[in-house]
């Protein structure tokens, strides 16, 4: 078994994003690897450009910190919540320098992902006509679908340099299984140059061969497997941990202030020697309390074939 | 009996969905207003969630569209690829609901910008999925806190495509807009007043509306008070207050 | 609940399935629905076109008994036997009567269902350039990247009228979950205008929903749902029984003969009343030779969240 | 020390796939010859099948490449439309088998029709994944009984396209083709014989070739004869002879 894909997330990213490279942290409210995020501040990583579907808590803190000088998303804000301050901040008064974006609609992105997983030039979908979209981004182009039906918009592929996603369970080898909403990391992780799978728990490879089904993401498109448990919070792990919505509510305050968020970064990241550290300061009690019951999936069988 | 101004909207627009099968659920208003019509009005309406979450019978109050509440005993959980690839896109959302910056009288919408794309005023969250919700859903319900300022004679940014020639998508574009001030239905896709809520007058409409001439529905008529069954089922919906306030 | 779509295999035929339709029965070696072909021919249906990656026995069964006039499809063979040699002989020979084939690529079959299942015009693929099937079928086209980079090849969509998909469980509602190949169930079910779910087992609801990930195809675009264990011998359904390789091998003998095909065809589906039947005949013997051990998955945790 | 050609065909293919990561599958001589290279040469050579099982290590002999025996204890198993698009067109298959009925010296090959299309004399099986497993794979090995109905000047439908001008597909083509009679690679896209089975002569090849000017390595090389340990694992893969005969 090779197990030399197993390293600590501070020398994965130190290895394996360099400045000004295009990283991709997928996650649909579920799985953001707010660990990661972290630690490319803790690494002073600059120059960065953030592929993400929903550029979140995890975008105004990397944006608030200079880690990043652009954006490809789709939609931008604290969900349920309001506005990413440090994001806005940026785009809105180039302050404190200015934020390069380039702007899709959700489809657009996960489409953009499929194209690049799957050596396409493009890929087609049913959305753009008559939004101002295409006028702002000429990626988005028209085309006429040669059987004669009304024609449809393509976006290009979308290759980044590098995935960091976080899964559920993952063998040392990278295999990796994700359970609940899978948004679009399957297609990142295929789609991108070099893949970061970070993981709440390491388990044996039986286990994954357990239920092959469930592997969304294969150890050959893995360059670096990572065990951070709790490395998603405040976003969650679907049967591990709850979304800590009060951390989304309370980031409004802190975000409108630019002081107060680099005062937040200070104390809760560049303070903070790495994710465990960070939720140790977080404490046990607020981790209890996001303790999530037990809900387990039947079984199916396989069967055993002689 | 009294209700406040969300209480009204959420029945308001909940009632919007008698028999309808399957509706693309947004948080805060739109999420209650789903819950109210499948206790009410239609016992069979299935939620799906732009997460990829089908078939969600919500145990508790989500305050985002992923919360692991609504997977737990769902149906299904796809991802988004499939999601918007067979769901969206094959026809099977009857009714999506759509929030707004901006909306003009074709109910084209905004959730862009305030001021111009490049050097914007307000730089607002974008399209998420909405652009295509717009274009491929049955119907859309819009959901708007209504004044001068969001109910526009001209968008800063068309987000999300409304009543335009020419017809720029499949599904039936925007169907109904629930505000705080009354309801509007499209004819021959123009807003149009269908409902004023009780104690709005039509000049308190009128003066909220960016756009002159206004169209009134004939059968203009008030928005039917709350049942005390309906703010029953809502306030054990949403105990604390979070949306209902 | 409403169970009102359970029903019997011969009456979902008879009623979802007319003559002249386009009826898909996927599967690709495992879950392929014989009892449903074998319904098509008791029901003397007529004049259907199947759509079908790998019409394998099935098809063969179909072409000899009448009950099929056309093929769409990727590659037709009894896999790692041999030919189809009853449909060899309506192409080959139009004996006894000529069978109409639309002919693509395994990819080709997989996009048309895909783009069909999402509402899109076409799908791009890298695939058919210098091959001669874009000459002998006009619905492969040449296309260009507005991008510049390499063209690629469109096929069309495919909606088949209906679709039979053999399913390991479904719930009364339809909701279905699949194991092992799932082959292209979920797309050609999302493709079709009405759907016939066969399955091993009817569970209850509660155990789909301990494991929504697992639903390949939701209760809402199903139309029937019969219960036919044993339904796709000798194809068989993953962790419930095995393919009967004998089975495949001992076909080659039988369908170089178009009478010994046709008294196999009266023996073994017309003479059986149902599938119960069929396998009834088959005997007890043969059928408990099939079973698989076991090898259970191992669960998952959704967690339990108030 | 006796083997049969099959044997001979086997071991030679197997020795092409040193160091190889990941090979699409076939039924027969080529899974034999994987599961003897993951035995000899390429330990961490990579199974994966059209079925979409992928990284199986088969326990049982499969007559199927969508036999259950290859789910259990799999790596992953994906669906088709992730196995053609991420992992074909993605680029992840270093190594592809294809079998022919007819193929060519650049390497096309047909398994569709043996006269007109519209009216053949044989109706083979077609392409199934093999036109765009020629176009996409790593590197292509082409197993074939040779004679010159199958290695033929002209094709008479062509499947799958090997070297032809332009480059069809972002693969490397045809890379090695095994016979019962030698092996060949391709030299400028020029089917070139390398290697010369035991007992077998030069005339004997050109005999079985259906084109003039057989081109032939300046190091033609008698192939190896299959070592104990080859034929000793191969034994052990297929005990009863089903593909060994």
């Amino acid at each position: 078994m090779d197990s030399t894909k197993l390293t600590s997330l501070a020398e994965a990213i130190d290895l394996l994003v360099p400045d000004g490279s295009t990283v991709a942290i997928e996650g649909f409210t579920h799985l953001i690897c707010f660990a990661a995020g972290h630690e490319l501040i803790r690494q002073e990583k600059s120059d960065l450009t953030l592929c993400r579907l929903t550029p979140d808590l995890l975008a105004d803190q990397l944006a608030a910190a200079g880690v990043i000088s652009g954006l490809v998303f789709s939609w931008l804000g604290n969900p349920g919540v309001g506005s990413l301050h440090a994001v806005r901040r940026r785009i809105e008064g180039v302050d404190p320098r200015p934020l390069r974006i380039e702007e899709y609609s959700h489809f657009g992105m996960v489409a953009r992902y499929s194209a690049g997983a799957s050596g396409l030039p493009f890929f087609p979908l049913r959305s753009y006509a008559g939004s101002d979209l295409p006028r702002v981004n000429p990626n988005i182009v028209e085309m006429q679908s040669p059987y004669g039906a009304d024609p449809v918009y393509v976006v290009p592929p979308l290759n980044p340099d590098v995935a960091i996603v976080h899964v559920q369970r993952a063998s040392v080898e990278g295999d990796a299984q994700i359970w609940g909403i899978p948004g679009c990391q399957k297609e990142v992780a295929f789609a991108s140059k070099t893949v970061i799978v970070v993981c709440e728990e390491i388990v044996d490879d039986d286990i994954i061969r357990s239920d092959p089904n469930r592997t969304l993401i294969p150890g050959r498109i893995v360059d670096a497997v990572v065990h951070v448990p709790g490395g998603c919070h405040p976003s969650f792990a679907q049967g591990y941990y709850d979304r800590d919505n009060e951390f989304y509510l309370a980031w409004d305050a802190i975000s409108r202030d630019q002081d107060r968020i680099e005062s937040w970064i200070d104390e809760w990241v560049r303070n903070t020697s790495d994710h465990a550290g960070y939720l140790e300061k977080l404490g046990a009690a607020r981790w209890a309390a996001l303790a999530p019951g037990e809900g387990l999936s039947r079984p199916v069988n396989y069967g055993e074939y002689q | 009996m009294t209700w406040s101004q969300t209480e009204l909207m959420v029945v308001a627009a909940a009632r919007q969905l008698g028999g309808v099968r399957s509706c693309f659920v947004g948080i805060g208003i739109p999420n209650l207003a789903c819950s109210l019509a499948k206790r009410t009005v239609a016992p069979d309406l299935e939620l799906i969630y732009e997460s990829g979450v089908v078939g969600a019978d919500p145990v508790r109050l989500p305050l985002s569209i992923g919360d692991p509440g609504l997977v737990v005993g769902s149906r299904s959980v796809t991802s988004m690829f499939d999601l918007f690839s067979f769901y969206l896109q094959g026809g099977l959302i009857d009714v999506a609901f759509l929030g707004a910056a901006q909306v003009d009288r074709r109910g084209s919408i905004n959730t862009t910008v305030v001021g111009p794309y490049a050097s914007p005023k307000v730089r607002l969250p974008g399209s998420g999925g909405a652009c295509e919700i717009a274009l491929n859903a049955g119907r859309v319900f819009i959901i708007v806190k209504q004044s001068p300022r969001t109910f526009v004679d001209r968008l800063d940014f068309v987000t999300s495509p409304g009543h335009i020639d020419p017809k720029p998508g499949r599904g039936g574009g925007p169907a109904v807009v629930v505000t705080q001030l009354g309801t509007y239905e499209f004819v021959g896709g123009e807003m149009t007043l269908s409902h004023i809520h009780p104690g709005v007058s039509l000049d308190e409409v009128r003066l909220a509306t960016g756009w002159a001439d206004l169209a009134v529905s004939e059968n203009l008529a008030e928005t039917p008070a709350p049942e005390p069954d309906e703010l029953g089922v809502l306030q054990a919906l949403d105990p604390d207050g979070v949306y209902l306030r």
